[in-house]
């Protein structure tokens, strides 16, 4: 890359790096939240000295005037940056993030656009209690009109969180609590990854892992550990959750014939619900075994740190999901076949 | 603590400070709001009016579909205050928004339209009542979720502030919208960033048919604002230039960078929404005391005697008016009659911008 | 049914009954929202005059509060039915729903039942635009201690919203709101349907039709014209959406070979696509052809009632998708396989 | 309109009736707590402080999973309502909740061992420092969500009063907390249903590392009371006579179905969570005299000289009492550290109830 500067950043350090960027190359952008200014995750630190207080903002607690004020403010000529903190927080925002900026473009026949991010912490690993770790994205996906980023390294969050913020609809983004100082090497200025487009991390051709987020790197390890067995797996980052890439994961189903969905959030309309029932709807020629869902244990997070690493995927899931799928042939009696659950 | 009682009349704004201990009880001189605006409000009261009355009979033959609640009874609340903006003025709605979009300059045909569902809506018949919106006239929408629009106004103020312009976002909201969560929150954020917001609480005494006194332990909605630091001021929501006249002078703080105020506009609505009588089935809410007031109290009359005894106008040229909104109405109902269905195509546009 | 009273509810009807029965039976069960006493969907009026204001209370319009004061409540020894009027407005009081109610008695370790049923109208039909028109079932489908309940008919409607009173757990209640003027022969007193039992509502040898809520009529009259084309569709109306009656879907499935599922909400990580999922996941070899799903169209929910039908899933719409999977077998080339839809 | 002035001291509650305009000023007599009341209050003060100490240290070396916020300087809160409750009163907390329940009787060795995360804790480690609960003293849990617990002491306030009991519902929450819309729609709800709730407003004059006056234009968040008409009132909370007596007069009004009180404890918090000086990174966020305040306002130095300036107990009494309370603590992590994680057994447990 002559010229352009790269750096090994963290993850808050890539935000960062983003968000500044994006400040300066578009005046009508603006950050809001709680504490933002000092930057409780860092990730907006030091914004303030540069910006000035008009345009890095210190709010009340107040989750969901704070949220709608981002939406206000994004239907009148700015570009918001909403900061929640934490994904449940959310929660408290839900009327203005889902009934209004969900809505907004799409009831008013299209008489505005709505460039406004909503961007938290997402999902566990820092042993934070169910109050702090919850997995989001599946409901956001749910929502007809609203943009759901999952970055998965530095890298992408920088490069996503940029495309985000030009981004003229409602945008979702949401960081991996746990992936904060984890390292990549990212280039300074312009780096932009076009939201909606999945991203194949290893080729393979014996069976399609589709993942988000921490998971990928679960993923990620998952396949080193098949490859010695012998069976190449193909891991695909989606990246972006809505609208995601499904044509590149039936492309890739059409290769390798065995599909697995990994995600780190609940396991009922999940995510990985949502990346099977595409694939066994539009790629089920090509199945050669069930298609399988490795997701959250059904209950909420919990605190103990050993308990919460149970209930998120790990990549000893992945093996077993990936050898068990492998095996099985169809018209094979389904040896392999995992049990229904019974809750 | 205390609070001190605040009579029920109107109560002048200062433009200097936010303080909520400013608040003066000087009887307001009505004519000051001189002849071409007060007939300017006339205008609008007596088009929503009309407006509503038809959009009450169509409802009840079973020709529009959905939800209506009528802004009648309230007119003098949105005309008031919307006379006293700049067409570049930002407002938010309600569910109860029909009144506040016409009053904001909102085109009759294409809102008629939008309430048959046609394609030549302002949303395209996909918003309805409910979501009626003109962001060409800085109406940012009707909102069906009660006190939904608050955030979204100081919002707006937020957006005027950065971008240093001086325009005023108002929010129209009901007494029940009082009790919600967002109202606490949109107010304290619009004081803490002293944005240019007024806050508008329609106090017509009732949240479909919960007594606002059954709902709150206090008189008046303009007491909460002492909890924000900003001006709560208490207006006859049912007389239009007392109403300007307030509006005018928060307008003008707000313009002037003073931050917010809260106006309790004290007024009567006809019903919750059209149909409810058979929906009621007898069942009673208010007493008939209750609806003698309400009548007594119509904007309408209020302002045509006003117009009349101030020599604004004369009976013959209110009548006028009156006939012109009548025309505007029915020209409206011929629009929107004559307009078509939105297609399939209609139903996938407006989704993504690209 | 000897003895039994019998009357022709409408769905509105059987709602009143069983809160009127519920209450009689149980003085701990308390009534709680917004005009609940005049009764704004009628489900509740009259209910006041003979259980007085102590057990049906008329709130201010504060659906946060009134929401965590029926957790409260149901946390210190009573039975709560919250109303909350349209599903939107359960966006105000997420937190408490998700945040609190939905992690309490795991988050504190047993410690606590919490009878509380969260009561209001789902999905669309009436065209009352975007506000007032949602389905709201995935999102609380995804939470792992809520349940959910759909209710498809008066008669289920009483003995589901029964069982949704005496259960110890959360409960998110979802009536139709296009279905509150139906009726059916409904018996007086004790009718309880277990909450997680689907129900086979039409036997069939041809294809499964996996439903809830309003979507089920649709289904019922898909499966008539069906019949006359000789395709026997079996149809589920799975009443519980979480916990979810998984094996009777499967053992359909086994008869079977092919699967729909239709379901009147948002088609991403929709219940359609945790049905389908399942079947892909669970009985993979038993199909025959793609599973298909028939969800909304993915936008809000448009005012005109045209525009909402199209958006909803008509007979057409699960005639058609039978019709095109019944046409498929493995192993042809997928020519009745739907295009991937491009968003 | 206007607030009067609430001067910085104990405001008496008065119990025949809600009304925000009944707050006098008298000088409280702190001596009439009582020998044994006084003593204790004392001893929780002291076992809270012992124990969050310990917690502190057991983070910063690293041996606590999670995020940990200590009551360290707010202990006469707690400390001083508690005492004033009976055992079936309920308490609902908040993320710096370890204090309130060590005040409500709460068991210090499954507190310890909740925090290290052990199947013997309190949610079997499930719950975490931010969500302790123990409903078998009526401690109705903790909470990670700012003013999320408020909805809930209303509930339980419901509950008792459906259920015909006297008994009363505290919330503790933070400054910050009063400008979340929960506490809005709480105190509104209390105020109708004329519930016996006591919201405990522990101004700290922080939430995170933003500031109480920034966050709000208003010098106290008991002035909010008056949006309720209910009682608001402010104490020193660093005194927990004071803060004992003031609760005490609220407390037995709610019983008596005088309904709900807003009470703010003016006090100072140590660090928002422990950790924080390496987040921080050489950020300041506030002024060498306030920390000098927070300092010489401790509430343990406080109760401290008052039992002996009441001869109430002797200086080595009190020594006594809090050598015990370490030997509790060091007791508490023992038990802690001897006890098993939870199995996968215990990851399965505890969702539906059959
Ligand atoms: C969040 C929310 N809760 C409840 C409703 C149902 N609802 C529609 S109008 C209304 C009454 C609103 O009362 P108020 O704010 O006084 O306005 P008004 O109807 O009197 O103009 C209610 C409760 C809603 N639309 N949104
Ligand atoms: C709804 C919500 N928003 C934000 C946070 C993050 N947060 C945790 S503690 C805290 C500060 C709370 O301030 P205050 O209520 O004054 O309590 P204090 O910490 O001072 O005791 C914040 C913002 C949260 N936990 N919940
Ligand atoms: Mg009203
Ligand atoms: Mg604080």
């Amino acid at each position: 890359m002559g010229g352009v500067i790269v750096s090994r950043n963290t993850y808050i350090a890539s935000i960062r790096q983003a968000l500044t960027e994006e400040m300066r190359r578009d005046e009508s952008v603006i950050l809001i939240g709680e504490d933002v200014r000092l930057g409780v995750f860092a990730g907006t630190r030091g914004l303030c000295d540069e910006f000035g207080p008009d345009r890095v903002i210190d709010t009340p607690i107040s989750e969901l005037a704070v949220a709608g004020a981002g939406i206000g403010a994004a239907a009148t000529g700015l570009r918001t940056v909403v900061d929640l903190m934490f994904g449940t927080f959310l929660y408290l925002a839900m009327d203005q993030i889902a009934n209004q900026a969900g809505n907004m473009r799409y009831m008013f026949g299209g008489q505005t656009s709505l460039p406004v991010v909503f961007m938290t912490q997402n999902g566990g690993g820092l042993g934070a209690g169910p109050h702090h770790s919850q997995p989001m994205h599946p409901l956001f996906m749910n929502m007809p009109l609203i943009k759901v980023v999952v970055p998965s390294n530095p890298f992408d969050a920088k490069g996503l969180l940029k495309a985000a913020i030009r981004d003229d609809n409602p945008v979702v983004f949401l960081n991996q609590l746990s992936l904060g100082a984890t390292r990549a090497e990212v280039p300074e200025g312009e780096l932009v990854i076009p939201l909606g487009v999945g991203e194949i991390k290893r080729q393979g051709s014996d069976v399609t892992i589709c993942s988000a987020g921490l998971a990928v790197h679960r993923c990620m390890e998952a396949a080193e550990v098949l490859a010695s067995d012998g069976i190449e797996a193909e891991v695909i980052d989606l990246r972006t959750l809505k609208p995601w890439d499904k044509q590149l994961v039936i492309d890739s189903v059409a290769k390798t014939g065995r599909f697995i969905a990994v995600d780190e959030s609940y396991p009922t309309c999940g995510a990985a619900s949502e990346w099977a029932a595409t694939v066994a709807e539009f790629a089920f020629s090509d199945l050669k075994a069930p298609v399988r869902r490795v997701s959250n244990t059904d209950v909420p997070m919990p605190f103990n740190p050993d308990l919460e690493r149970q209930v998120m995927p790990s990549a000893a899931d992945v093996v077993e999901a990936a050898r068990s799928t492998v095996g099985v042939g169809i018209g094979v009696n389904a040896d392999g076949m995992p049990a229904v659950d019974g809750d | 603590m205390s609070i001190k009682p605040i009579t029920q009349q109107t109560q002048q704004v200062q433009s200097d400070h936010v303080d909520s201990d400013q608040v003066v009880s000087d009887p307001i001189d009505k004519k000051s709001v001189g002849a071409v605006t007060a007939l300017d409000i006339y205008r609008r009261v007596v088009l929503i009016r009309r407006f509503e009355e038809r959009v009450g009979m169509l409802f009840r033959q079973g020709q529009l579909p959905g939800f209506v609640h009528l802004y009648i009874g309230q007119e003098a609340i949105a005309a008031g205050v919307c006379t006293a903006l700049r067409d570049d003025d930002y407002i938010v709605s309600t569910h109860r928004g029909h009144g506040h979009v016409i009053a904001k300059g909102g085109d009759p045909d294409r809102m008629m339209a939008e309430l048959f569902g046609k394609v030549t809506g302002y949303c395209k018949g996909k918003g309805g009542s409910m979501h009626i919106a003109d962001f060409s006239k800085g109406v940012l929408g009707a909102c069906g979720i009660v006190a939904g629009g608050l955030p979204i106004a100081v919002g707006a103020a937020l957006s005027a502030k950065t971008r240093s312009t001086d325009q005023v976002a108002v929010t129209f909201f009901g007494d029940g919208a009082a009790n919600e969560g967002s109202f606490h929150e949109s107010l304290n954020l619009a004081s803490t960033l002293n944005l240019g917001v007024l806050f508008v609480c329609e106090n017509n005494q009732y949240g479909e048919f919960t007594a606002a006194t059954d709902a709150m332990n206090i008189e008046n909605v303009a007491e909460r604002a002492a909890s924000y630091g900003i001006a709560g001021v208490i207006v006859d929501g049912s007389d239009p230039l007392e109403m300007h006249l307030l509006a005018q002078q928060a307008v003008a703080r707000a313009r002037q960078g003073g931050g917010p105020t809260l106006i309790e506009a004290k007024t009567h609505r006809r019903d919750h929404a059209e149909g409810e009588d058979a929906f009621l089935a007898g069942q009673k809410y208010r007493s008939d005391d209750e609806l003698a007031a309400a009548e007594s109290s119509d904007p309408l009359n209020r302002i045509h005697k006003d117009l009349l005894s101030f020599n604004f106008a004369s009976a013959a040229e209110l009548e006028t008016i009156d006939a012109a909104a009548v025309n505007k109405v029915d020209a409206a109902v011929q629009f929107a009659r004559n307009s078509d269905d939105p297609t399939e195509a209609v139903l996938l546009e407006d989704r993504w911008v690209a």
